[in-house]
Parts: C-alpha cells; structure tokens; sequence
C-alpha cells in the first residue's frame, strides 16, 4: 500500500534528470506536464488508499487532501508554464538551456514538497522544505536581471537562516522524542511524537517550538520574517510565483501545524496559540497597509498571500473545532485562488509587457475573458462570495468574536483595509482607461477557471470526505 | 333623513367659511387704514374686486403650461376643504373625522406646494423669488406648527379637531402654560403662513422683499381672483383655528337644535370679528422684517412650542 | 408552495443572468433578458402576495449547501412575505421600464448579465434563514450592484462611486458578520431558527444592535454611512438607480428588522434612543442636502437618505414601545415604517424613472440646463409631479399616510416611562416635521426648475418624450402612488399579520371602519380618510370650475410675460436650483454644512462674467471619512520604508522577534 | 570514564563558543577567516570525539567533511575571493565591538538559562553541548547583522551552521545527521559560489541611493 506514496515521490525525481537532458524546449514542457500530471494521478489515487504509516512517511487525513492539491496545483501550473515559457523564449529573456534546468527544478520542486508532505519523520519534513527553497531560489534568479539576482540572494539567506534555525527546533525536537521513544527513527516519528506527547518534557517542547516558528516562520512568510516573500514573488518567472504562492508556503504552514498538534497534545507546553495570533494579525496588518502603496502588480499580489497566511495563521493560533477548520479551508481556498490569480497576471503582465499597475489599464476593453478570470479571482482573494475564501472568513470571524471581541476588530480591521487596497488595484487594472497592447492572448484559460470554478463550488458546497477530513485535523489542532 | 341633515350642517359650514373670507380681509383692511388715520375701504370692497377680477380677461404669458392655469383652481379647492374641515360653529360635523388637525396643516401645505409651482411655471426672476422664499418661511413655520398640534393633542388627547373642541368645552382645561405659549406660536405661525406683516406685505408691490406678491404676479383675472380668494380663506381658517382651539366657547356641540346652531354661529362670527381686528393692530406695532431675520421670528415660535411640548412632556399638570 | 415558487423564480433569474452573458451582445437581448427578469418578477411577486394576503403559514426549506454541517436555510414569513413583494414590484416596474430604456444603453453586455442576478440576489436576501446563506446573498448583491455602478466606467466618477460603494457595502458586511458571530456563539448556530431558541443576553443583545445598525444602515443610507449612496445611486443606468434607491435600500431595513425584532427579540430602550436619533438626523441632514443639489439624480439620492430616516423613526419609535411592553403603540409606529418602506419604493422608484426619461430626452442630468420640459414632455411630467407630491408628503396622496402614521404614534410616545425617549421623541418629531417642509422645498425645486419656466439649454428645447414602456411602467407606479394614497387601509391591514409576528400586536382593523378611513388607534383620537379628502378636492374644485365659468368671462390673451413690466427675455435669468435653494442654504447649510460661498464680480466696464462659486462639504466628509483616509495613507506610506530595508536589517529584524520570543520562553519558565 | 569523555566534549564544545566569540572581536576579514577555519576544526575534532564518545563511526564522515570544506576549502576560496574582488579588508561595524562582546554575553546567558532548566532525563553531555550550541548559533547570527561586510556575514551564517552541527552530533543516535551536515555543506558551498558568481560585494547592505532605487524592485517614486 506504499505503493501509491512512492509514485508520488518517485515520478519527479524521475523526472529531474529528464528534464535536464531533453533540449528540445516544446518537448521537455510537454514532459514536465507529463510528469506533473502523472504525479496528480498518482496524488489522486492517494486520496483512496487507507492510512498508512512507517516510521519514514505517512498517510493520514492532514496530509491526504494536500497531497492532492499540491500535485494538482503541480499540475495546472505546469499547463500555465508551458504557454508561459513559450513566450519567454520568444522575448528572449529565457534560453533553452535555462529552460532545462527550470524545468528540471520544477519537478524537484514538487518532489521536495510532496516529501515534505508525506514524511512522517520531522527530519523528513525539514529536508523537504528545504530542497524546495533551494529549486525555488534558483528559479527566481532565472532572469539573472540585477533585480532578479537581488530578489534571490535575499531570498536565500533568509531562507538559509530560516533552515538552520528550523534544524535546530528540529534537534530539539529528537532530543525531546529520544528521551521517550528512545534513539534512532521512532524518536523522530512525528506520529509517535503525537501518541506520547503528555510524556514529552513540556519545556524543552516549547523552545523548539519557538525554533521551528521562526524557521518555518520565514518560509510562510509570516511578518516579521516576511522580506524576501514579495521580491522573490515579483522577480521570478510567474509560473514560480504561482507555486510559491499556491504551494510552497501552504507546505511550510503545514510543516508548522504538524510540530504545533504535537504541543497541543501536550498540556503542559507553552500557550504557543498566543504566538501565532500575535505573528497573523501583525502580517494582515502590516500586509494590508503595505497593499497601498505597491506599483507592482506581481509584489501586489505577493503581499496578499502574506495577509492570507497571516489570517490563517491566525485561526489556527485561535484555535478549536471551527477557527481550526476555517484556518484549514483557508488554506486550501488561498493556495487554489492566489495560484489562479499569478496565472491571469502572468498572461497580463506578458500581453502588457510590463508588471507596472500604472501601465496597465481598462483590460475589461482590451482583454475582457481575462479581465473575467482576473476580476473573479480578485474578488475571491478579496473575500467576497460566492467563493471559498469567504466561507473560511466567516465561519472564523464568526466563531472568534464572542471568544476575543477586541482581537477580532482589530482582525476585521485588517480585512477592511487589505479589501480596500485590493478593490482599488482592481478597478484600476480592470476598467479605467485601457493602456498598452491590445494584441490577444496566445495562452489557454483553463487551469485559470479550473481554478476559480474549484473556488466557487468550494464557497457554495464542500463535498463530505473534505469536510470530515477538516474536521478530524481541527480536532487534533487542538 | 339625519344624514341629509347632517350633510346639510356641513355644506352650511363649507358656504359660511366661503362667504365670510372676503369680509374678514374687508375688515382687517378697515381697521388698518383706520389706524392710519385713513378712510379706508368700505367693507365689502373685496367682494367687489374679486367680482372685478372675474369679469376681466385673463393675460396668460405665452409660455404658460397647463399648470399654470390649473393651479389657482387647485389651491382655493384644497384652501377651501381645509377651511371647512375646522370646526366652526358646531363639532362633530359629518366629515369631521375625514382629516384631523395635521391632515388640515398639511392640506394647506398642498396649496402652498401648487402656488410655488405655479410661481415658476413662467420662468421670470420674481416668481422665482416668490417661491424659494415661501417654501423657506414654510420650512421654518412647519416644525413650529407641529410642535403646537402636539402640545394641543397632549392636553386634549387626541388630534381630532372637533374633539379637542368637544373636551375643551366640556371639560376646560383652564389656564395653563402650554396652551399660552401654543397660541403665542400659533399668531406667529398664522401670520407667516398668511403673508402679513412684519413677515410679508400684503399690499405690496414691486419690492423685493415680498413673497406671496411675487409668486403670483403674473397671474390676473379669473384665476388672480381664485388666488386672493384662496388667500382670504386661509386667513379666515387660521382664525377658525385659534378660535376651535383656544375659545371654543359657544359651538354647538351634542345637540344641535336651531337655538344651539343659531348661538354658535353667532359667536364664531363674533371670535372672528375679534380677531380681524387684532390682527391689524398687531401688524401696524411692528415693522417689516428683512427677509434673513425670518428664522429669528420664526425660530421664537419654535422655540415657544417647542417650550410648550417639553413642559407637557415632563409634568402633565402644566 | 409559494415559498418553492419565489426560489425557483430566484433561480430562474440567475439562469438568466448567465443566458445575459451569452446573448447580451445582440441587439434582440436587451429586450428578451428584460422581458424574462420581467415575467419572473411578476411570477414572484404574485407568490409573495398569496402569501402575504393569505396569511400562509411560514414555510422552511434546507439544502445541503454552505456552511458545513449547517446547510443553507430558507424560510418565508409575512415579513419576508411584504419584502418579497416590495423587491418583485419594484423589479418587475423597473424590467418593464427598461425593455424601453435599456435600448439607449451604449454596452449593454456591461449591464443586462448582472441585473437580473441582482433581482435574485435581492430575493435570496429575504429567503435566506441562517446568517451564512444571509450574507452571502447580502454580499451577491452588492457585488452585482456594484458592476452596474462601475458599468460606465468611462467617466472616473462612476469608478470613484463603485469604489466607496463596495467599500462600504463590505463593511457593513463585515459589521452583519460580526453581529451573527455574537448571536451565533462560539460553537457557531447559524440558523436563525437555532439563534431565536437561544435568546442573548441583555449585553450581547445591545452590542448586536449596535452593530446591525451599522451593518443594516451602511446599506439603507443612514447619516453617516450615507456617503456611498449619493455617489453610486446616480451613477447606474436610471432603472438599476432606480432598483438602488426605491428597493434596494428597503433590503437594508429589512436585514434591520430581522435581526433586531425577530432574532434578537426584546431590545433595550436605549437601543431605541440610538436608532432614534439616527433616524431624525438622517432624515434633516438628507433632505437638505438634496435641497442644494444641482443633479437631478443626485437630488433624489439624497431624498432617498432623508426616506429612510424616517422609516427608521418609525422603526426606533417601535423598539422603544416595544421594550417598554406597550404593543399596541409599537405596532403602530412598525406598521407606519413599513407603510413607509412600501410608499418610497413605490413614488422613489417612479422618480428616479423620470429621470431616466429626462435624461433620454435631452441628455441632461444637470437641473442647471433644464427647463420647460413639461411643454416637450407633458406625461413624464404629469406622472414627475405626482410622485413630487407625494415625496413631499402632501394629502392625499400616499406619503403622507405613512407620515401622517408615524406622527400619531409619537404622539402616545408621552405615555413612555423612559425619560431619555420622553425628551428625545418629540425632538424627533420636530425633525420629521421639519423633514417634510424641506422635502416639499426639495420638490418644488426639482420638479419646477427642471420641468416649469423656459428651457435654459437647446438641450432642454429639443426634449423628447420617452417611449411607451417606460411610460407604462411609470403610470402604473403613478396610479399606485394615488391608490395607496387614498385606500390606504387595505395596506395597513395586509401588514396586520407582520406586526403580530414582530411585535406581537396589531392596528386595529381598517376594513370595518365606515367611509373606508383609516383609524391608528381610536376613532375619537385621531383619524384620516384621503379617499373623502380626495373626493372633496374634486367636489369642490369642479364646483369652484363650474361657478367661475358660469358668472366669470371666459375670455383669455396670451402674451408676452409681465415680470414687473421689465420682462428679462434670456431664459438665463431664471431662477436657478442654486439661487432657489439660497435661502434654505443660507439659513440652515451655513452651519451644518459649512457652505461657503464666493462671488467674484467684474469691475464696471470689465467685460468678463462674474462668477458666483458655492462649496458645501458633506460633515461625514469632514469629520469621519477624510481623516480615515489620511490616517490609512500615511500609516501605509510609513510602513512602506519597509520595503527598501537591506538584507542585513531584516536578518535584523528575524534575530530581534527571535530573540524575543526566547525570552518569552525563558519569562515563561 | 564517562567524566573523561565528559569533560573533553565540553573542552572543545567551549572552544567553539570561545572562537565565535574571537570572530566577534576580529575586525580585518583574514584574521575573521583564520579563526573561522579554527572554529571549523575544533568543530571537526568535538564531533570526532562525539563519534567515539557516542561509537557511532557515521559522525567520523561528519567530522571530515567539516574539517574538508569548512576547515580548508571555504577558507581559501573565501581569500581568493577577498583578494579577486578587492574587497576592502577593514571591516565596518554596525555597532562597536564592546557592545558587540556585551550582546553577545548577553546570549550566552540567555542560551544558558533556555537550555539549564531542561530536567534530568537529557544526559548531562548532551544538555552542555545544547547550551553551547544555542549560543554559538545565536553568536552567529549576531554577526551576521552586525557586520556590513558579506564576506564577514557569510563567515557568520557559517559558524551559525558549525553550532547546529554540533547540537546535531550532540544529539545521541539522531539518525540523517551525516546527510544533514552534508547538505549544510552543499549550502554553504551555494552561498560562497554566489558571492563569486554575481560579485556581491556589498549588496548585503547597500549604501548608496542608486542601487537602492534599481533594485528592491519597487522605486522610491511608489511612495
């Protein structure tokens, strides 16, 4: 029954040195759709077979339904990519013998994070999200534009710092499982760590804690460890915005819950819910203002994941049944619209030659299927029904105002002032007075509305296995 | 049978208010020249002017709309339903119920609505002056004259003309702070709504600070006739007013036999006689207002209502 | 089941709406998607009406849908009922109106897919019975509105418009959400079933109440919410201003109602003081706004902000007999507000569509450049008049009831106990009293300045009279407009079974009255009877017509105007909107809304005109909104320096919060 | 003799601490590089003795690799690259040295009472080495934010790297710790090769306005 699991991890790694190899560039995006999609059939399949567990990986219900959207998200982008590139080529910023090693990123990309999804052991976890930093800096650097280089040597060495820092907690956390579960794998088995949390030492818990916060802190993006998140966001390949966006920092998050339902189980560990809703309402806030002032659509956008984080990093910092769930919906809802939204922005900043908001204008006129999935998706993102996002953000304000009244204002505020900015860009892009080419997209719009039908359904009606899935992982988010 | 009577009592109240008006503005007219030391007008002069003006052609300006031509008859229909629906010599007449006290207020705030369209239906700068000021004096004249049916409806308990005239009769509330500052308010009131002085000139001309001159001034003959009758009949239907309201001795209220109907019209014709001649008096003490010092005016007999509500709100015995 | 039949009708008009996308672009479009939203309103409105008249009992259905493990509600009682029909109505006139209209609309893909979906929108509103299927509803039509507003977003001020709009509309969501989050509890109860078994405590209540007020009034226009209004009404195409003014607004009672009479139950009477004073500022500050408008629509907007203020008196004034148990009196003032709801729709709905004919028939919205119309365009300006009178609430039309209503029941309010309202009321009432005077100036202004006197433009002189459909539409709101002016009865007692939902009374029964007047709480204490007053209007005047044509002469001369002998022929001299309203302006605009005005006259022998400049600030302007905004920009414009830190500061920044959190750890041991 | 083991683990362990503590202190890059090569060694030899303390032979590959790359390699390359780009050798402070040592004591302290209350169940050994870990981590962190120099920050981010080994080997039996130190390696090797590759000398903590305006993408006129 690993079998499914192994094809999850295999497919890509398989892949990578393909990749690397093939130079014909039409052939080697279609295999990197190939191998995506296997990958998301693989992930599928996943969804069906029974929970498993050994002292490397698992299978369970956190992890079951983010397999699938990973490798989905994989997936659509993968089709984005494949247009996208094509008309990087013709621009010239990109050559084919960049374009093999991008694709032979990619796919260890999603290897990377599927590992990190589907490891059991924490160390696991931690090489996951690190190899996948590591593929995502280099794809931001592609450009190799001066602004390019800069976005991705921030990127790095925050990211490294991150990593070390999260290594550390990591120790900490073997040396606290050792002392129970006795040397070797087990003491790292996040499962085992779970089952006998009450009899970990509470104190040396927290302090790792306190680690992998600020370590995977970094990598969701979370204010204050938020700065290379825009740059990295705004200067690479917009296909890698969109995974980084829609993925990357779903993973780190993940990574995250899965140390913070360890403490949960443990009583006597610090109140680290505190923390995280202090760290999300300081990213919604601090996101939501830095909204206003951005004349980058890609860095726009960039902020928003980071309000989005924050929210749900919130909810979960909250707590019980219902925040729990918004928090995981958030989540799923944000990685599916934000990716969306990257690839509508992708097509515009191509056709408009420019990332520029000012330069853009009045695409309602000049490209009005694109202005549609644009428009949708920002409104999605902006929290307005009919889409997922407002269901999250309703049952969270909902069930959080009679529990913390002012925390909850001062969070409404922040959605008020992010939804205020958003709306403004909107507008601007979408109507207004038309600027630049009018020349047509050259681009298919289907993982775009894939995407934002996905989004839709999710706000009007959540299938059940989804629901009871949220519901068990809320359960043990505590 | 009752109802033809009743019926009957009723159109003896709508002809009694009709043919009274022009006399009661002869009056007025009378004692105010007499107070100048004039001769004056006989009387009856007004009859004979609105006879005057009936028979003279009517010049309607080229650009006239059908408005303009229907609207002298709106206002003195509306002027007089108002003015029969107060009671004058007898309550509970037929139709009595059909519109208290805020309805009759606002029945005239119809005719004023009509005259300030007509006032611009020309397009001339004086019959836009005309209106803008009117409707202002209205703005200010209304919240007074509400807070007046409130102080009276608080005392009798009810807004029901003919029944707050009823338990005045039956059961006087005697003297009381409120009911004194209602009337102060309600002369003020009453003197804004019908264009005298010191807020309005009515026997002017070609000055720009009048107002109910101005809006009808392109209007003659026929329809100038409905107008000044419509204005003769609001003032009559202010006095009816205060008369119903604060002297509502006299009317014949549960039986209505010849002797009790007989009584009450006389004394109506009395309480009116009365105050056509105050009325000049009043106006000849005090000088014409500019129009900026309205709100002053008027804003004393808000402020007098007003007085009067709150004293009734915070102690009934008042 | 007319309760299945108003959700099919809600989603035949979605189906609509996406049919829109397709087939908008034709020319046959506009008139099929008009001609459905039409027959679906009709159908729906005739459901609501069964309902409603025949008191059917409430009827609930759920679908799995929304929130899980809650499941989308939908329910309809009387009240939902008398809403449903207030929308349908009004939907079905303005469809109508358009199937004209709507040929003159230049890019009608921008309007016709998201009109029908704002009907439905508007409906599921009023179905909706758990707090999510509410908001989402609430939001849906908003958003759709929204498009509308933006559709012409050729011109800024319409995306300026859209913009506050939008903001504010999601503000008074999030207000609602957080309002349902009090009711709801931690544990989340959504339904509304679940929220009314569990009544809040007196704390929970009040705050609930506050913030419905602030959810519910950003959305029905209260002062200071109002300022989206003025600016987004005007801007859609004149029937969608007219669905915003005359319905749309209604929604935003309605959410009021529902959750602070039906969901909450028992207010506080101070609750009462608060919906009160808002309701009378309100009423004040709209209508003089409106009085120094110079656009039409605009002006209209603004009357509408001054409407519902006073559906909200009425509103307040029945919480504060409510909460001091006097049923009798509270069902009154519900009844008089709700009477209200429905006459404003009816004659707001009828203005704002006289508008719209205007502006097809001369391409002006400015009153400035009007005049004379009612030469070129004599029934929209018959039918312009009529809802002109009863805007101002003039007998006998159907304005006046409501307000006439809503005065008898201030006038019990003396029997009150709570001294706060004791004092408040009739300050109120002074208000609403002096609300009307201003509505009739307002009118008198708008209806004589546009459509009396000389055409000021050519503009004005080539006007044209608007097709049959919109007339169509418009009569029939016109003739409604007198009917319930003078059978006023008939409504008052349909509303019946709402008032004994909400308040648990009901108005005496004004079938039975003789004369068919309509009596609020006793004969002897006060009563009205516009079909008598109305026939004595005719009476009289036909008598007066006949006399003065028996014994006057009939002869008459048209000439030239007189003007005082010095006839100024320009039509420029007229009076202007701006110089109508200077008296009220300087009277009442100087201190309230800092009118300020400039007049820079040319030396003698100085060829050039004179300028006269007016400036009014809205005080929401002044004191709320303006110094929110620059608050928000600077804090942004501080915080982004952040974004040009180097690397080495925000290593800076990760080691100072770790640091920070270790030392948490530490203090924690 | 567990005394014995004990006592020379904890030697080198407060080597290392020592030695970060002397990078503090350094101000000219080759001296900084020197003693960093240093700290790499004795990181080397107390992983070494962890391996036999604890016999577990996979840490010898461990102790090479860090001798190999971060005693020698890294060094060497890092003064060629000094040497290649000119890169000015005095070092600029952000803040002066005695605060710099001040702080630093500060975080030792603080790394001390974090790990102290730890109860007994972690062996004495292990605790030691966590304390001097956490501070040798934190250490080099503080160096890396408070010199302007990349060369000096790479140096710090480094030996930050050099006390997560320590911890990781301190750890008794934590299995992956080899590879972990070898993809550490791989980091660092990432890093010293972009400092090469894209010439950054002093984008770290660029000073003047221009580069300020060209890079960090949105330009100074957004505000």
């Amino acid at each position: 029954m690993i079998f499914p699991v192994a094809l999850v991890l295999l497919l890509p790694v398989v892949a990578v040195p393909i990749m690397a190899l093939v130079s014909n560039y039409r052939l080697s995006a279609a295999l990197n759709v190939l191998a995506s999609g296997l990958t998301l059939v693989a992930g599928i399949s996943l969804l069906f077979a029974a929970h498993i567990r050994t002292d490397l990986f698992i299978v369970d219900d956190f992890n079951i339904y983010l397999v699938a959207l990973t490798t989905f998200v994989g997936f659509t982008t993968s089709i984005f990519s494949a247009t996208y590139i094509a008309h990087e080529l013709e621009t010239g910023r990109l050559t084919p013998i960049y374009l093999r090693f991008y694709h032979a990123l990619y796919q260890a990309m999603m290897a990377a994070m599927n590992l990190a999804l589907l490891a059991n052991n924490v160390g696991l976890i931690w090489v996951g999200v690190e190899v996948a930093t590591i593929s995502t800096v280099m794809m931001v650097g592609i450009y190799r534009t001066p602004e390019a280089i800069e976005a991705a040597w921030k990127y790095f060495i925050l990211g490294s710092v991150g990593i070390g820092l999260a290594f550390f907690g990591t120790i900490l956390v073997y040396l606290v499982g050792q002392e129970v579960l006795g040397e070797g794998l087990p003491a790292m088995a996040w499962d085992l760590l779970v089952k006998n949390a009450p009899r970990l030492d509470s104190k040396l818990l927290s302090l790792a804690f306190v680690f992998l916060l600020v370590g995977y802190g970094t990598k969701v993006g979370l204010a204050p460890f938020h700065a290379w998140l825009p740059d990295a966001h705004a200067e690479g390949p917009t296909p890698i915005s969109a995974v980084l966006s829609g993925l990357l920092l779903n993973v780190a998050l993940y990574a995250l819950l899965r140390f913070k339902m360890v403490l949960a189980a443990n009583p006597a560990t610090l109140n680290v819910g505190a923390i995280m809703v202090a760290l999300g309402l300081i990213s919604l806030l601090f996101a939501a203002f830095m909204l206003y002032r951005r004349r980058d659509i890609k860095r726009l956008f960039a902020y928003s994941s980071i309000e989005h984080m924050g929210i749900a990093t919130f909810a979960f910092g909250i707590g019980g049944p219902l925040a729990n769930f918004a928090g995981l919906l958030h989540m799923t809802m944000h990685s599916l619209t934000k990716s969306a939204i990257f690839f509508a922005v992708g097509h515009l900043t191509q056709v408009k030659g420019t990332q520029r908001i000012t330069d853009i204008g009045g695409i309602s006129v000049t490209h009005p299927v694109l202005a549609v999935g644009f428009t949708f998706g920002t409104l999605a993102i902006a929290g307005l029904p009919p889409f997922g996002v407002f269901t999250s953000e309703f049952m969270l304000v909902t069930s959080t105002f009679p529990r913390y009244p002012l925390l909850t204002v001062v969070f409404v505020l922040g959605l008020l002032i992010a939804f205020g900015a958003i709306i403004l860009r909107l507008q601007d892009i979408v109507f207004g007075r038309p600027k630049g080419p009018k020349d047509p997209v050259k681009a298919s719009f289907v993982p775009l509305f894939i995407h934002l039908a996905i989004v839709l359904v999710a706000g009007l009606w959540l299938p059940d296995p989804i629901v009871r899935w949220f519901r068990l992982v809320a359960a043990q988010l505590g | 049978m009752a109802l033809m009577r009743d019926l009957g009592l009723q159109f003896v109240q709508m002809f009694l208010v009709v043919t009274i008006a022009p006399l009661v503005l002869g009056v007025t007219r009378k004692v105010k020249a007499r107070l100048l030391r004039r001769v004056g007008p006989q009387l009856l002069q007004p009859y004979r002017d609105l006879w005057k003006l009936m028979h003279k052609e009517a010049v309607i300006a080229t650009n006239a709309s059908w408005l303009y031509r229907v609207a002298p008859y709106t206002i003195f229909a509306v002027t007089w339903v108002a003015a029969a629906l107060v009671p004058t010599y007898a309550t509970g007449l037929l139709f009595s119920w059909s519109a208290d006290l805020i309805a009759i207020v606002a029945l005239l705030g119809t005719a004023r609505f009509t005259l300030a369209l007509a006032g611009l239906d020309v397009g001339t700068a004086f019959g836009g002056i005309g209106s803008s000021r009117e409707m202002m004096i209205a703005s200010l004249a209304e919240p007074a004259m509400l807070l007046i049916v409130f102080t009276v409806a608080l005392v009798a308990g009810t807004t029901q003309l003919s029944t707050i005239a009823d338990i005045f009769i039956s059961a006087p509330p005697g003297l009381r702070v409120s009911l004194g500052l209602a009337l102060f308010a309600l002369m003020f009131v009453g003197i804004a709504e019908n264009a005298r002085i010191p807020i309005d000139n009515p026997a002017t001309h070609l000055e720009l600070t009048m107002v109910h001159e101005a809006m009808v001034l392109e209007y003659s003959g026929r329809h100038l006739a409905m107008i000044e009758a419509a204005a003769a009949l609001k003032l009559v239907l202010y006095f009816s007013l205060i008369a119903c309201l604060f002297l509502p001795y006299g009317m014949a209220t549960i039986d209505k036999g010849e002797a009790a109907l007989v009584v009450g019209i006389v004394s109506y014709l009395a309480k009116i006689l009365v105050l056509a001649v105050l009325l000049p008096i009043g106006e000849m003490s005090v000088a014409k207002m500019r129009v900026f010092r309205y709100p002053a005016f008027l804003g004393g007999a808000f402020a007098a209502a007003a007085l009067a509500v709150f004293l009734l709100f915070v102690s009934r015995g008042f | 089941m007319p309760s299945f039949a108003g959700l099919w009708c809600v989603a035949a008009l979605l189906l609509v709406a996406i049919v829109a996308v397709a087939i908008g672009g034709s020319r046959r479009g506009t008139p099929i998607v008009y001609g459905a939203s039409l027959a679906i309103c009709v159908v729906a409105l005739g459901a609501a009406l069964s309902q409603l008249l025949a008191v059917a009992p409430d009827m609930t259905l759920a679908l799995p849908l929304g929130v899980p493990g809650i499941g989308a509600h939908f329910r309809t009682d009387s009240l939902g009922a008398f809403f449903l029909v207030v929308v349908n109505f009004g939907g079905a006139m303005t469809s109508l109106y358009a199937l004209g209209y709507g040929r003159h609309e230049s890019s009608p893909l921008r309007v016709l897919p998201y009109y029908p979906a704002f009907l439905a929108a508007m409906n599921l509103v009023v179905f909706a019975d758990d707090a999510f299927t509410f908001l989402l509803s609430w939001e849906l039509m908003s958003l759709a509105s929204w498009a509308i507003v933006v559709a012409h977003y050729d011109d800024s001020a319409s995306l300026r418009a859209g913009y506050a709009y939008l903001l504010m509309a999601s503000f008074g969501t999030l207000c609602l959400l957080l309002a349902f989050g009090l009711l709801a509890g931690p544990d989340g109860g959504y339904a509304f079933a679940t929220i009314r078994a569990f009544p809040p405590t007196a704390l929970t209540a009040a705050l609930a109440v506050v913030l419905v007020v602030l959810g519910a009034g950003s959305k029905a226009g209260l002062v200071p919410l109002h300022v989206w209004l003025p600016l987004a009404h005007p801007a859609a195409p004149s029937h969608v201003s007219a669905l915003l003014s005359g319905v749309m607004t209604k929604i935003g009672v309605y959410g009021f109602i529902r959750v602070v009479f039906d969901l909450i139950g028992d207010p506080t009477p101070w609750s009462a003081l608060l919906v009160l004073a808002l309701g009378g500022i309100t009423a004040v500050l709209g209508v003089l706004y409106a009085v120094m408008q110079h656009d039409l629509k605009r002006l209209l907007a603004y009357s509408t902000v001054e409407n519902i203020g006073i559906i909200f008196i009425g509103l307040g004034l029945s919480l504060a007999f409510k909460s001091n148990g006097m049923v009798l009196p509270a069902a009154l003032a519900l009844t008089a507000a709700l009477l209200h709801v429905l006459n404003h729709s009816l004659f707001k709905s009828l203005l704002f569509l006289g508008a719209g004919a205007v502006q097809v028939g001369t391409n002006e919205r400015n009153m400035e450049h009007l005049g004379g119309l009612i030469h070129r365009m004599p029934q929209t300006a018959a039918i312009f008049l009529i809802a002109s009178v009863s805007v101002s609430a003039l007998p006998p039309l159907n304005g006046f009831v409501s307000e006439w209503l809503t005065f008898q029941a201030i006038l019990v309010s003396p029997q009150l106990p709570h001294w706060g309202l004791k004092f408040m009321i009739p300050a109120v009432g002074a208000l609403l009293a002096l609300s009307a005077a201003f509505a009739a100036a307002c009118f008198v202004k708008a209806f004589g300045v546009s459509f009396l006197g000389r055409p000021r433009t050519p503009a004005a002189e080539q006007a044209i009279e608007t097709d049959r459909f919109s007339l169509a539409a418009m009569y029939i709101l016109a003739a409604l407009c007198v009917l319930a002016g003078v059978l006023p009865g008939l409504v008052i007692d349909a509303l019946a079974p709402v008032a004994k939902g909400l308040v648990g009374s009901v108005m005496p029964r004004q079938i039975g009255v003789p004369w068919l007047s309509i009596v609020p709480i006793a004969e002897s204490r006060s009563s009205y009877n516009g079909l008598v007053i109305l026939a004595f209007l005719i009476c009289s005047g036909s008598l007066t017509a006949a006399v003065i044509h028996r014994f006057a002469s009939g002869a008459t001369r048209r000439s030239a105007m007189w003007d005082c002998g010095i006839p100024l022929v320009s039509p420029q001299t007229q009076y202007t909107s701006s110089s109508f309203a200077q008296p009220i302006r300087r009277v009442f605009g100087t201190v309230i809304f800092r009118v300020h005005e400039t007049l820079d006259m040319p030396q003698p022998g100085d060829m050039r005109a004179g300028r006269f400049r007016i400036r009014v600030l809205d005080p929401a302007w002044r004191f709320v909104y303006g110094p929110l905004v620059r608050a928000v920009g600077s804090v942004a414009g501080n915080l982004n320096r952040l974004q040009f830190l180097t690397i080495r500061n925000y290593l800076t920044l990760v080691f100072s919060a770790l640091i920070l959190l270790l030392l948490m750890v530490a203090a924690w041991r | 003799m567990p005394s014995l083991s004990f006592d020379i683990a904890h030697l080198l362990a407060g080597s290392m601490l020592v030695l970060s503590f002397v990078l503090l202190y350094q101000d000219r890059i080759t001296a900084v590089l020197n003693v960093f090569a240093l700290q790499a060694i004795a990181l080397a030899l107390s992983v070494a003795w962890q391996a036999i303390a604890q016999d577990a032979p996979h840490l010898l590959v461990t102790a090479v690799v860090a001798l190999v790359v971060k005693g020698f390699i890294v060094p060497t390359a890092l003064h060629r690259i000094v040497r290649r780009l000119k890169i000015h050798r005095e070092i600029e402070q952000v803040i002066g040295g005695g605060p710099t040592m001040l702080t630093g004591l500060g975080l030792v302290a603080l790394s001390i009472l974090l790990v102290e209350p730890v109860k007994e169940g972690v062996n004495v050994l292990t605790r030691e080495d966590l304390a001097f870990a956490l501070a040798v981590i934190l250490l080099g962190l503080l160096m890396m934010i408070t010199r302007r120099n990349a060369v000096t920050q790479i140096v710090g981010f480094m030996s930050l790297e050099n006390g997560l080994v320590l911890a990781a080997t301190g750890a008794k039996g934590m299995p992956l710790v080899v590879e972990f130190s070898v993809a550490f390696s791989i980091l660092i090797a990432f890093i010293v090769f972009g400092v090469f590759i894209f010439r950054i000398r002093e984008r770290f903590d660029t000073v003047d306005v221009g580069a300020l305006d060209r890079f960090r993408g949105e330009r100074r006129d957004s505000q």
